[in-house]
């Protein structure tokens, strides 16, 4: 597929690695100011008090619990879509893998610390946890919190270990190539690997397991995501559709977040012969897929609740469409389904500037999906009475961007760390597929050159 | 090459690629050599499948399975024992609640299944091992190590000649005595 | 300890954390031996009067043992003593019954006000400036005994003047009395809200110069003109008790309410039939009501005859009050002033309340006429279910002989127009000392008066207040006065009980700060200055001279008390002293007398097409009429219609708003022809279009932190009108304009106004 | 047979007048925060008189109505709290226990009737306001949800008081601190398992109805609707 031999594809892909240029330093620096920031206002936050952030009652969830359903959504991209890859044997997988799976993991972390930066007694978090202790109270078991808990937890043991596998025959290869201290470093990362085909054979029986297992369990961490509002009686929130309409947008979050991730790497780590416009022509066509079911199920979502016409809920439904929130409603709209429906489904425009465009347009998008399923509910609840607003303060805008930053952060040193790309993965495909030459830019011809050299 | 593969007793050739690994093995095989004393090693998985020693393959499937099965018990053994240890009253609930239980042991199940798989994955893999292995710097060029373990002296040039033989190995590397296993 | 029983607990309990975990780490300070012998958590109950308005509702304080700081001997420390917990009404009480209006419960910060004043102050900046040095007691009390001593040498005994806050009792006549016995002229007072437009229509109707009680309870229909009778008019608390067992206190009868009034107050929104009237013109449409029922026979002219003769045209059958001239003059229509009447008629008892804006017009002396005799015509005047006149309670400090104090020691008081004229010196004599005692005519007068010019013009004013206002900080001399917690209290209600009541109350706890009771000073100034003033002040005490009134209180009208000194027990006992048996009101009552009243039509400051609005302040929920504005509980009660917080707010009708492009939150300029204000418009559905209203109580330039510089006040844009018979201050009677000026911050607790359809309760 | 305790609100009885929301302050040591807290929607009040007006001018009605927890049965409340800070306890109050609450606010977003209150901030007293707190109720730091309990130490106190003379507990003798301040007797507490308790005779009437009934909470606070009053019909009648 790419074209090159063994010996190349591990020097393009491990000079990232092994080599650190200037851009590195300043992504990181940048970066990680950000995320410092961010902690100083986390720090600031528990020694003032929760009241620094915006929420208020009746609003008492807001910027950080949508980061934390944006986040986990996010996190959807990555080892669902590279196990259900795996799963389909799709050719064009291996150099998005990797990837996925990375930003999996670090959307959990970042969206798990979520839940605690929203506590208002965040150093009691530990309650959550089931031990035994001297007061002898455990968690409350019916709560979805707790869910969430044994969810995230399962999801994020599951992912890491779904990255770490696969990394370790490329870990064995860094371990030959790194120099100094680092040499030591991955000698002990990659576990004594040999590569005998005993032990390939293994991993691709415990890959094939995981990938089987991750699936479900990827769609059970949304969908309980989606019950910490499903089971509240909070108008618009108490909704049976809520688990799969969570899940589709989570997928479709993923993929955007991962289309966005390729095309910083292709740049940034000059990845092109590796990334190519194949898949992001293919993960483009997945993204147009899940938007039009993101839309069916926001339209279904709303028209029944229309059509319903119980009072309480249209009371939220119209401050989403014509009140309030209908700017960014309809923003959400456009960045969801107008924009990307257009750029992904014309052909013209379904390039890589194009796909990409599309999937920062979704980000924003599902970020403020999130949003407006959070907060306009809880704006207007039963009694009119105790109707309110919300306005983000510094603080959770600050800890917000810096999430952000930090999603990059992390990725810049995993990919500094790592190498980005699954190689023996890629050198694998590379021997079963038939070589194509770099630069092209239709799928009809690489399908074309499929035939031609079977 | 370098001092720490001196140690090994160990001789080995690298192959081009798989084809010539596999017609080494042939060789080695025609040899007599115990197959258990064979290695190889590549930086990618070979798509000959049967250069080593085969194995049996079903067994990471059961005990995932059994994995799973532990974790499903001691999740709904945690929530219901919980509720039951503590019997609070709430919301109308029964202290007991299967519904939700379920969601407890449904991920408790799945995290037995990863956990066994990956345990299972490594005990059967020999991963972690600490001391290093063969690591010729060709292999993550592509290239095939493909070697006898604590060859029999004796049968050092035999062996020598049978990685050479039917374009096998390029260039062959006897170390140490020291087993490495 | 198993795990519920550690929930349980962990609910409960807490009580040490609770008040080691708000205080800030500090020197430590000295302990003190305890004054008393005080049981852990246990409290103990103590009565008191409530100070918050002149209801005079008796109170039970919860007092428990509290480590407080204190100033011993000029030594800073900490004591255990009984603190005051929390106020609950007296259920002995006649008045409270066993229960208490916001205000009430809110009063114990009074005692705990971290801005409260703790030792007597001299002033040292300029005034108004608010620098003050302290000063210990003896050479406070020193410094005023100079200045009255050198009154006395110059004979200019005269010029000696008190300005109060309303008082009674004892604490009332001992000021009086010690003014008279100086040489000067009686107390004033001063109060915003005043009611004495009805107190003297009352005198003119019914021989009564006092506020009516009304027998809510057993009444079917009631109709009220103005009256904010469930909230903060006359004795609030005894009304609405009265009140919900007129809605359903009686199995199978409830009673009707009728509100009349230009904006919804707060009782208004409780009423059947709010009925929004033309301003002023209540008396009008009282008369109306009268017209209709006389013409169609359904009440006799004669049942009301005495009363209702002091109206013009009244023997004619009030011809002038045809319902369609009515509803010209009022805007109400003329099918509802039949149907109105016709059901007052119908469901008796009825009665009619008047109160509040309808006698600050003009003409609100012909208003409170008008209403008199429409409860003449219903047959309401001393009857079950009507209105009737409290008995007065006769306890007075006893005589006590001097040269010259003749019999009567309790003077009327001096009208505050009349010292406000002296102290400007318009008129003879002027003033050279003031006592001010908690009245802040600078807040809550209206500019024209100039009070702040005569206050600069007055040598010497002596504030016994206990805080800081607009007022005193006029004082060259602050002398603060014990909380009503920590002090002796008596107050003599005059509505809200057909039995005779007198509050009185034992302090409830030890002073917190360096303070003295104010009765206990101006004894002591009696003391020292000697003479006649002391002759006529012998006691030495504020609880001498209680229990000397108390103790003249004919014991046989107590069915429990035999001797005077039974009286006094069962005074501290119970919280004061009310006879048991209901009296009949209605045989005191003389005929009415004097000339015939004709209709008078209310007079407004401003021209109607440069001021096109009705302005309408009104008492606040939460702070009457200012004066508890540094409460900050009080600040933090959502109005209950408006649900504002922390500030004030103009009051709108929608279409008005609409029409000037206002709407809610955003600041107006109200300005009328006194001055011009800014505040943030309030939409209200519940306020004639013609009309803009706004709460007082806030808009203080000086008052605590918690009301300093807060909101606009209101008071600031009346004019000086004035009702002519009581020469009170007609402050409904302003015309303002109002205008847009930007967006502005409205504090609100609700979001909605509206139920969502089908409502909330199922 | 344990309790049950309830309220009974007479809404023909209320007027509006507050004294609830400042006695349940005095009682209950609920802070004060500010103005600029305030206009945050951070001030707490665990009764507040919800108001609601209909029509227009000048045919205005308006609805007071005393909203505070509903201590329902099936609280939706209870099973989302993670710590079990939120619970039922055998008398039937919704118990919330300020030591376990590590300030999800779930709670809070569950609650229909939006009666649960945070605290943003750590409660400021200024001194000497702070010698007026009871020393029976804890005070609830940062992070802690609370609200309205039935004043449940006037409860305990009452039962202590009850067992320390060997008798049950009768009814009236419980009242909480708003219904204890209420001038017009609009708030009746009591014994709902006690068929002769007031509160249970009133419940019983043909005017009790529960708040937002229709979401199955089972509250055990009844509202008796407001009688007479005039329809739209006379208000037409009129004009």
């Amino acid at each position: 597929m790419t074209g090159k031999t063994a010996k190349e594809i591990s020097n393009d892909l491990l000079r990232p690695v092994l080599d650190t240029s200037w851009r590195f330093y300043a992504a990181a620096v940048l970066l990680g100011a950000l995320v410092v920031a961010g902690l100083a206002a986390w720090g600031h936050q528990m020694s003032a008090g929760i009241g620094v952030a915006g929420i208020n009652r009746p609003v008492f969830w807001g910027f950080y619990i949508t980061n934390f359903v944006f986040w986990i959504g996010v996190s959807h991209a990555g080892t669902l879509i590279s196990a259900i890859l795996r799963l389909t044997h799709a050719p064009w997988r291996r150099p998005v893998t990797r990837a996925a799976e990375a930003i999996t993991v670090f959307a959990l972390m970042i969206g798990a610390m979520f839940p605690l930066i929203h506590l208002g007694r965040p150093w009691l978090a530990f309650w959550l946890f089931p031990y035994p202790s001297e007061r002898r109270i455990w968690p409350n078991v019916r709560s979805p919190l707790v869910w969430d808990f044994f969810a995230i937890n399962t999801y994020l043991v599951g992912s890491t270990l779904f990255l770490l596998l696969p990394l370790i025959p490329d870990l064995a290869l860094l371990r030959d190539r790194a120099r100094g201290w680092r040499r030591h470093v991955y000698r002990l990362c990659a576990l004594g690997w040999a590569g005998t085909p005993h032990q390939w054979r293994r991993l691709e029986t415990a890959m094939h397991i995981m990938a089987i297992v991750i699936i479900p369990v990827a769609v059970s961490v949304h969908t309980i995501v989606s019950f910490d509002f499903a089971m509240a009686p909070v108008p618009m929130w108490h909704s049976t559709i809520f688990g799969p309409y969570f899940v589709a947008g989570a997928i479709f979050s993923g993929i955007a977040a991962l289309i966005v991730a390729m095309a910083v790497l292709r740049r940034a780590l000059r990845l092109e012969a590796y990334l190519q416009l194949l898949h992001f022509e293919s993960l483009g066509k997945l993204l147009l897929l899940m938007s039009l079911v993101w839309t069916y199920f926001v339209f279904a979502e709303r028209l029944t609740t229309w059509y319903g016409n119980e009072p309480a809920e249209v009371a939220v439904l119209f401050a989403v469409e014509r009140g309030p929130y209908a700017g960014l409603f309809w923003a959400m709209v456009f960045c969801n389904f107008v924009l990307p429906f257009v750029m992904l489904s014309i052909k013209r425009l379904r390039t890589i500037t194009g796909t990409v465009v599309a999937s920062l347009a979704v980000l924003v998008g599902m970020w403020l999906e999130r949003f407006l399923i959070i907060v306009p509910s809880l704006t207007r609840k039963y009694l009119p009475y105790s109707w309110g607003t919300y306005q983000p303060t510094l603080v959770e805008i600050t800890i917000t961007a810096a999430t952000f930053a930090a999603m990059g952060l992390l990725f810049v040193l995993f990919s500094k760390a790592f190498p980005i790309i699954s190689i023996w993965e890629l050198k694998e495909g590379d021997r079963r597929a038939p070589v194509v030459a770099p630069g092209l830019v239709d799928q009809s011809m690489v399908m074309a050159d499929r035939h031609a050299n079977p | 090459m370098r001092t720490r593969k001196a140690v090994r007793n160990v001789i080995y050739g690298i192959c081009a690629d798989d084809d010539a690994a596999a017609s080494v093995v042939e060789e080695l095989r025609a040899l007599d050599v115990d197959a258990r004393r064979i290695v190889v090693q590549s930086s990618e998985p070979l798509e000959i499948r049967d250069l080593a020693v085969p194995h049996g393959s079903g067994a990471m499937p059961w005990v995932a399975a059994l994995g799973g099965l532990i974790g499903a018990v001691a999740g709904f053994t945690l929530a219901a024992g919980t509720q039951q240890l503590w019997p609070l009253s709430t919301g109308a609930m029964p202290i007991v609640t299967l519904r939700t239980n379920l969601i407890i042991t449904y991920e408790m199940t799945l995290l037995g299944v990863i956990v066994a798989t990956v345990l299972c994955f490594l005990v059967t893999a020999r991963l972690p091992r600490w001391r290093m292995p063969l690591d010729d710097p060709e292999i993550s060029e592509g290239a095939v190590l493909v070697g006898v373990l604590s060859p029999p002296q004796d049968r050092a040039h035999d062996i020598e000649r049978a990685l050479r033989e039917g374009g096998g190995a390029a260039r062959i590397v006897t170390c140490g005595p020291e087993d490495w296993g | 300890m198993d795990r519920r029983n550690f929930l349980k607990t962990s609910t409960v309990g807490g009580a040490a954390a609770a008040l080691s975990s708000c205080g800030h780490p500090e020197a430590p300070l000295v302990r003190f031996l305890p004054d008393e012998e005080l049981v852990p958590g246990v409290a103990t109950w103590k009565p008191s009067v409530c100070p918050g308005c002149r209801a005079g509702c008796g109170v039970l304080v919860r007092v428990m043992e509290g480590d407080a700081e204190v100033i011993r001997n000029g030594q800073h420390g900490v004591v255990r003593m009984g603190v005051a917990k929390k106020l609950e009404g007296n259920p002995e009480h006649p008045i409270s019954q066993g229960r208490l209006c916001p205000r009430g419960q809110a009063a114990i910060q009074l005692t705990y006000h971290p801005d409260r004043l703790g030792h007597p102050l001299e002033r040292v900046g300029a005034r108004g400036s608010g620098e003050y040095k302290p000063l210990d007691w003896d050479a406070a009390i020193s410094t005023l005994v100079e200045r009255l001593r050198a009154l006395d040498d110059r004979r200019a005994h005269a010029t000696l003047a008190a300005l109060t806050r309303p008082l009674r009792g004892v604490r009332r006549e001992l000021i009086a009395r010690f003014l008279q016995a100086f040489g000067a002229g009686p107390p004033s007072v001063f109060e915003l809200f005043s009611d004495d437009v009805l107190r003297r229509a009352n005198e003119r109707s019914f021989g009564r110069r006092q506020l009516p009680t009304f027998d809510l309870s057993r009444a079917r229909y009631v109709i009220s003109f103005g009256a904010d009778f469930l909230g903060t008019w006359n004795s609030p608390v005894a009304q609405s008790a009265a009140y919900g067992e007129m809605r359903q206190g009686r199995p199978g009868i409830r009673g009707t309410f009728v509100q009349v009034e230009p904006r919804m107050s707060q009782t208004g929104a409780n009423a059947d039939r709010w009925v929004p009237v033309r301003p002023g013109t209540e008396g009008v449409l009282a008369l109306g009501l009268a017209h209709v029922m006389l013409q169609r026979g359904l009440a006799s002219a004669s049942s009301g005859a005495a009363v209702g003769a002091l109206i013009d045209g009244w023997d004619a059958g009030l011809p002038a009050y045809a319902p369609e001239a009515v509803e010209r003059e009022t805007g109400v229509a003329a099918r509802r002033i039949a149907r109105l009447a016709s059901e007052l008629a119908a469901d008796r008892p009825a009665v009619a309340i008047i109160g509040g804006a309808p006698l600050a017009h003009t003409n609100g002396f012909f208003n409170a006429i008008a209403v008199n005799a429409l409860n003449a015509v219903l047959d309401s005047v001393g009857r079950p279910g009507g209105m009737r006149f409290m008995p007065e309670a006769r306890i007075t400090l006893p005589e006590v002989r001097s040269e010259t104090s003749t019999a009567s020691s309790a003077a009327r008081e001096q009208s505050f127009s009349l010292l406000r004229d002296r102290m400007r010196g318009v008129t003879g004599p002027g003033v050279e000392v003031l006592l001010l005692y908690d009245a802040n005519p600078v807040f809550a007068a209206p500019r024209a008066w100039r009070i702040r010019e005569a206050l600069a013009q007055v040598p010497f004013i002596v504030s016994f207040g206990s805080f800081l206002d607009d007022t005193s900080t006029f004082a060259d001399l602050i002398l603060p006065d014990h909380s009503f917690l920590e002090s002796w209290m008596d107050d003599a209600p005059e509505s809200g009980s057909d039995r005779a009541v007198v509050s009185v109350a034992a302090p409830a706890m030890r002073p917190l700060h360096d303070t003295r009771a104010t009765a206990d000073v101006l004894l002591e100034i009696a003391r020292q200055l000697g003479g006649r003033v002391s002759t006529a002040l012998p006691w030495h005490s504020y609880e001498d001279a209680l229990r000397a009134a108390v103790q003249s209180v004919d014991a046989g009208a107590s069915a429990d008390a035999k001797t005077s000194a039974d009286v006094w027990t069962l005074v501290q006992q119970q919280g004061g002293w009310w006879t048991e048996t209901l009296e009949s009101s209605s045989s005191e009552m003389k005929r009415a007398a004097g000339a015939s009243i004709r209709r008078a039509t209310p007079r407004f400051d401003g021209d109607e097409t440069e001021y096109p609005f009705h302005f309408l302040p009104y008492p606040s929920q939460a702070f009457l009429d200012g004066s508890l504005a540094h409460l900050p509980w009080m600040q933090e009660l959502p109005d209950v219609l408006s649900t504002a917080m922390w500030g004030t707010w103009v009051e709108i009708n929608p279409r008005t708003a609409e029409r000037l492009g206002v709407s809610q939150g955003d600041l107006v300029e109200v300005a009328s022809s006194q001055g011009r204000l800014e505040a943030p418009a309030l939409v209200s559905p519940g306020i004639a279009p013609d009309v803009v209203a706004m709460p007082v109580g806030q808009g203080h330039r000086t008052f605590t932190r918690y009301a300093s510089g807060r909101g606009a006040n209101p008071v600031a844009l009346l004019a000086p009108l004035v009702e002519p018979e009581s020469g009170t201050l007609a402050w409904a009677a302003t015309r303002v304009r109002v205008a847009r000026k930007g967006r502005g911050r409205l504090t609100l607790f609700a979001g909605g106004l509206r139920e969502r359809p089908g409502g909330v309760t199922r | 047979m344990p309790h049950r305790w309830g309220m009974v609100v007479d809404l023909d009885r209320c007027t509006g007048c507050e004294a609830c929301v400042v006695a349940c302050r005095a009682e209950n040591n609920v802070p004060t925060v500010g103005e600029a807290e305030a206009a945050r929607g951070r001030a707490i009040h665990w009764i507040r008189v919800e108001r609601y007006v209909d029509g227009e001018f000048p045919d205005v009605r308006v609805k007071f109505l005393p909203v505070f927890c509903q201590h329902c049965d099936a609280a939706p409340c209870e099973p989302v709290c993670p710590t079990y800070a939120s619970y039922h306890t055998a008398d039937g109050l919704n118990a919330q226990v300020y030591n376990r609450c590590i300030g999800t606010r779930y709670c809070a977003n569950a609650c229909p009737y939006t009666v649960r209150f945070f605290n943003f901030f750590n409660p400021v007293w200024e001194k000497p306001l702070h010698l007026q707190l009871n020393p029976d109720v804890s005070v609830r730091e940062v992070g802690v949800m609370e609200k309205c309990t039935f004043c449940v130490q006037r409860i305990k106190a009452a039962e202590i008081a009850a067992k320390a003379e060997d008798r049950p507990l009768r009814d009236g003798e419980v009242v909480p601190a708003c219904a204890q301040a209420c001038p017009s007797r609009a708030l009746v507490f009591g014994d709902l398992n006690d068929p002769d308790s007031e509160a249970s005779r009133l419940a019983g009437s043909h005017r009790a109805t529960h708040l937002l009934g229709e979401l199955g909470t089972q509250p055990k606070v009844f509202y008796l609707q407001r009688e007479g009053g005039h329809d739209r019909q006379d208000r037409e009648g009129d004009q």
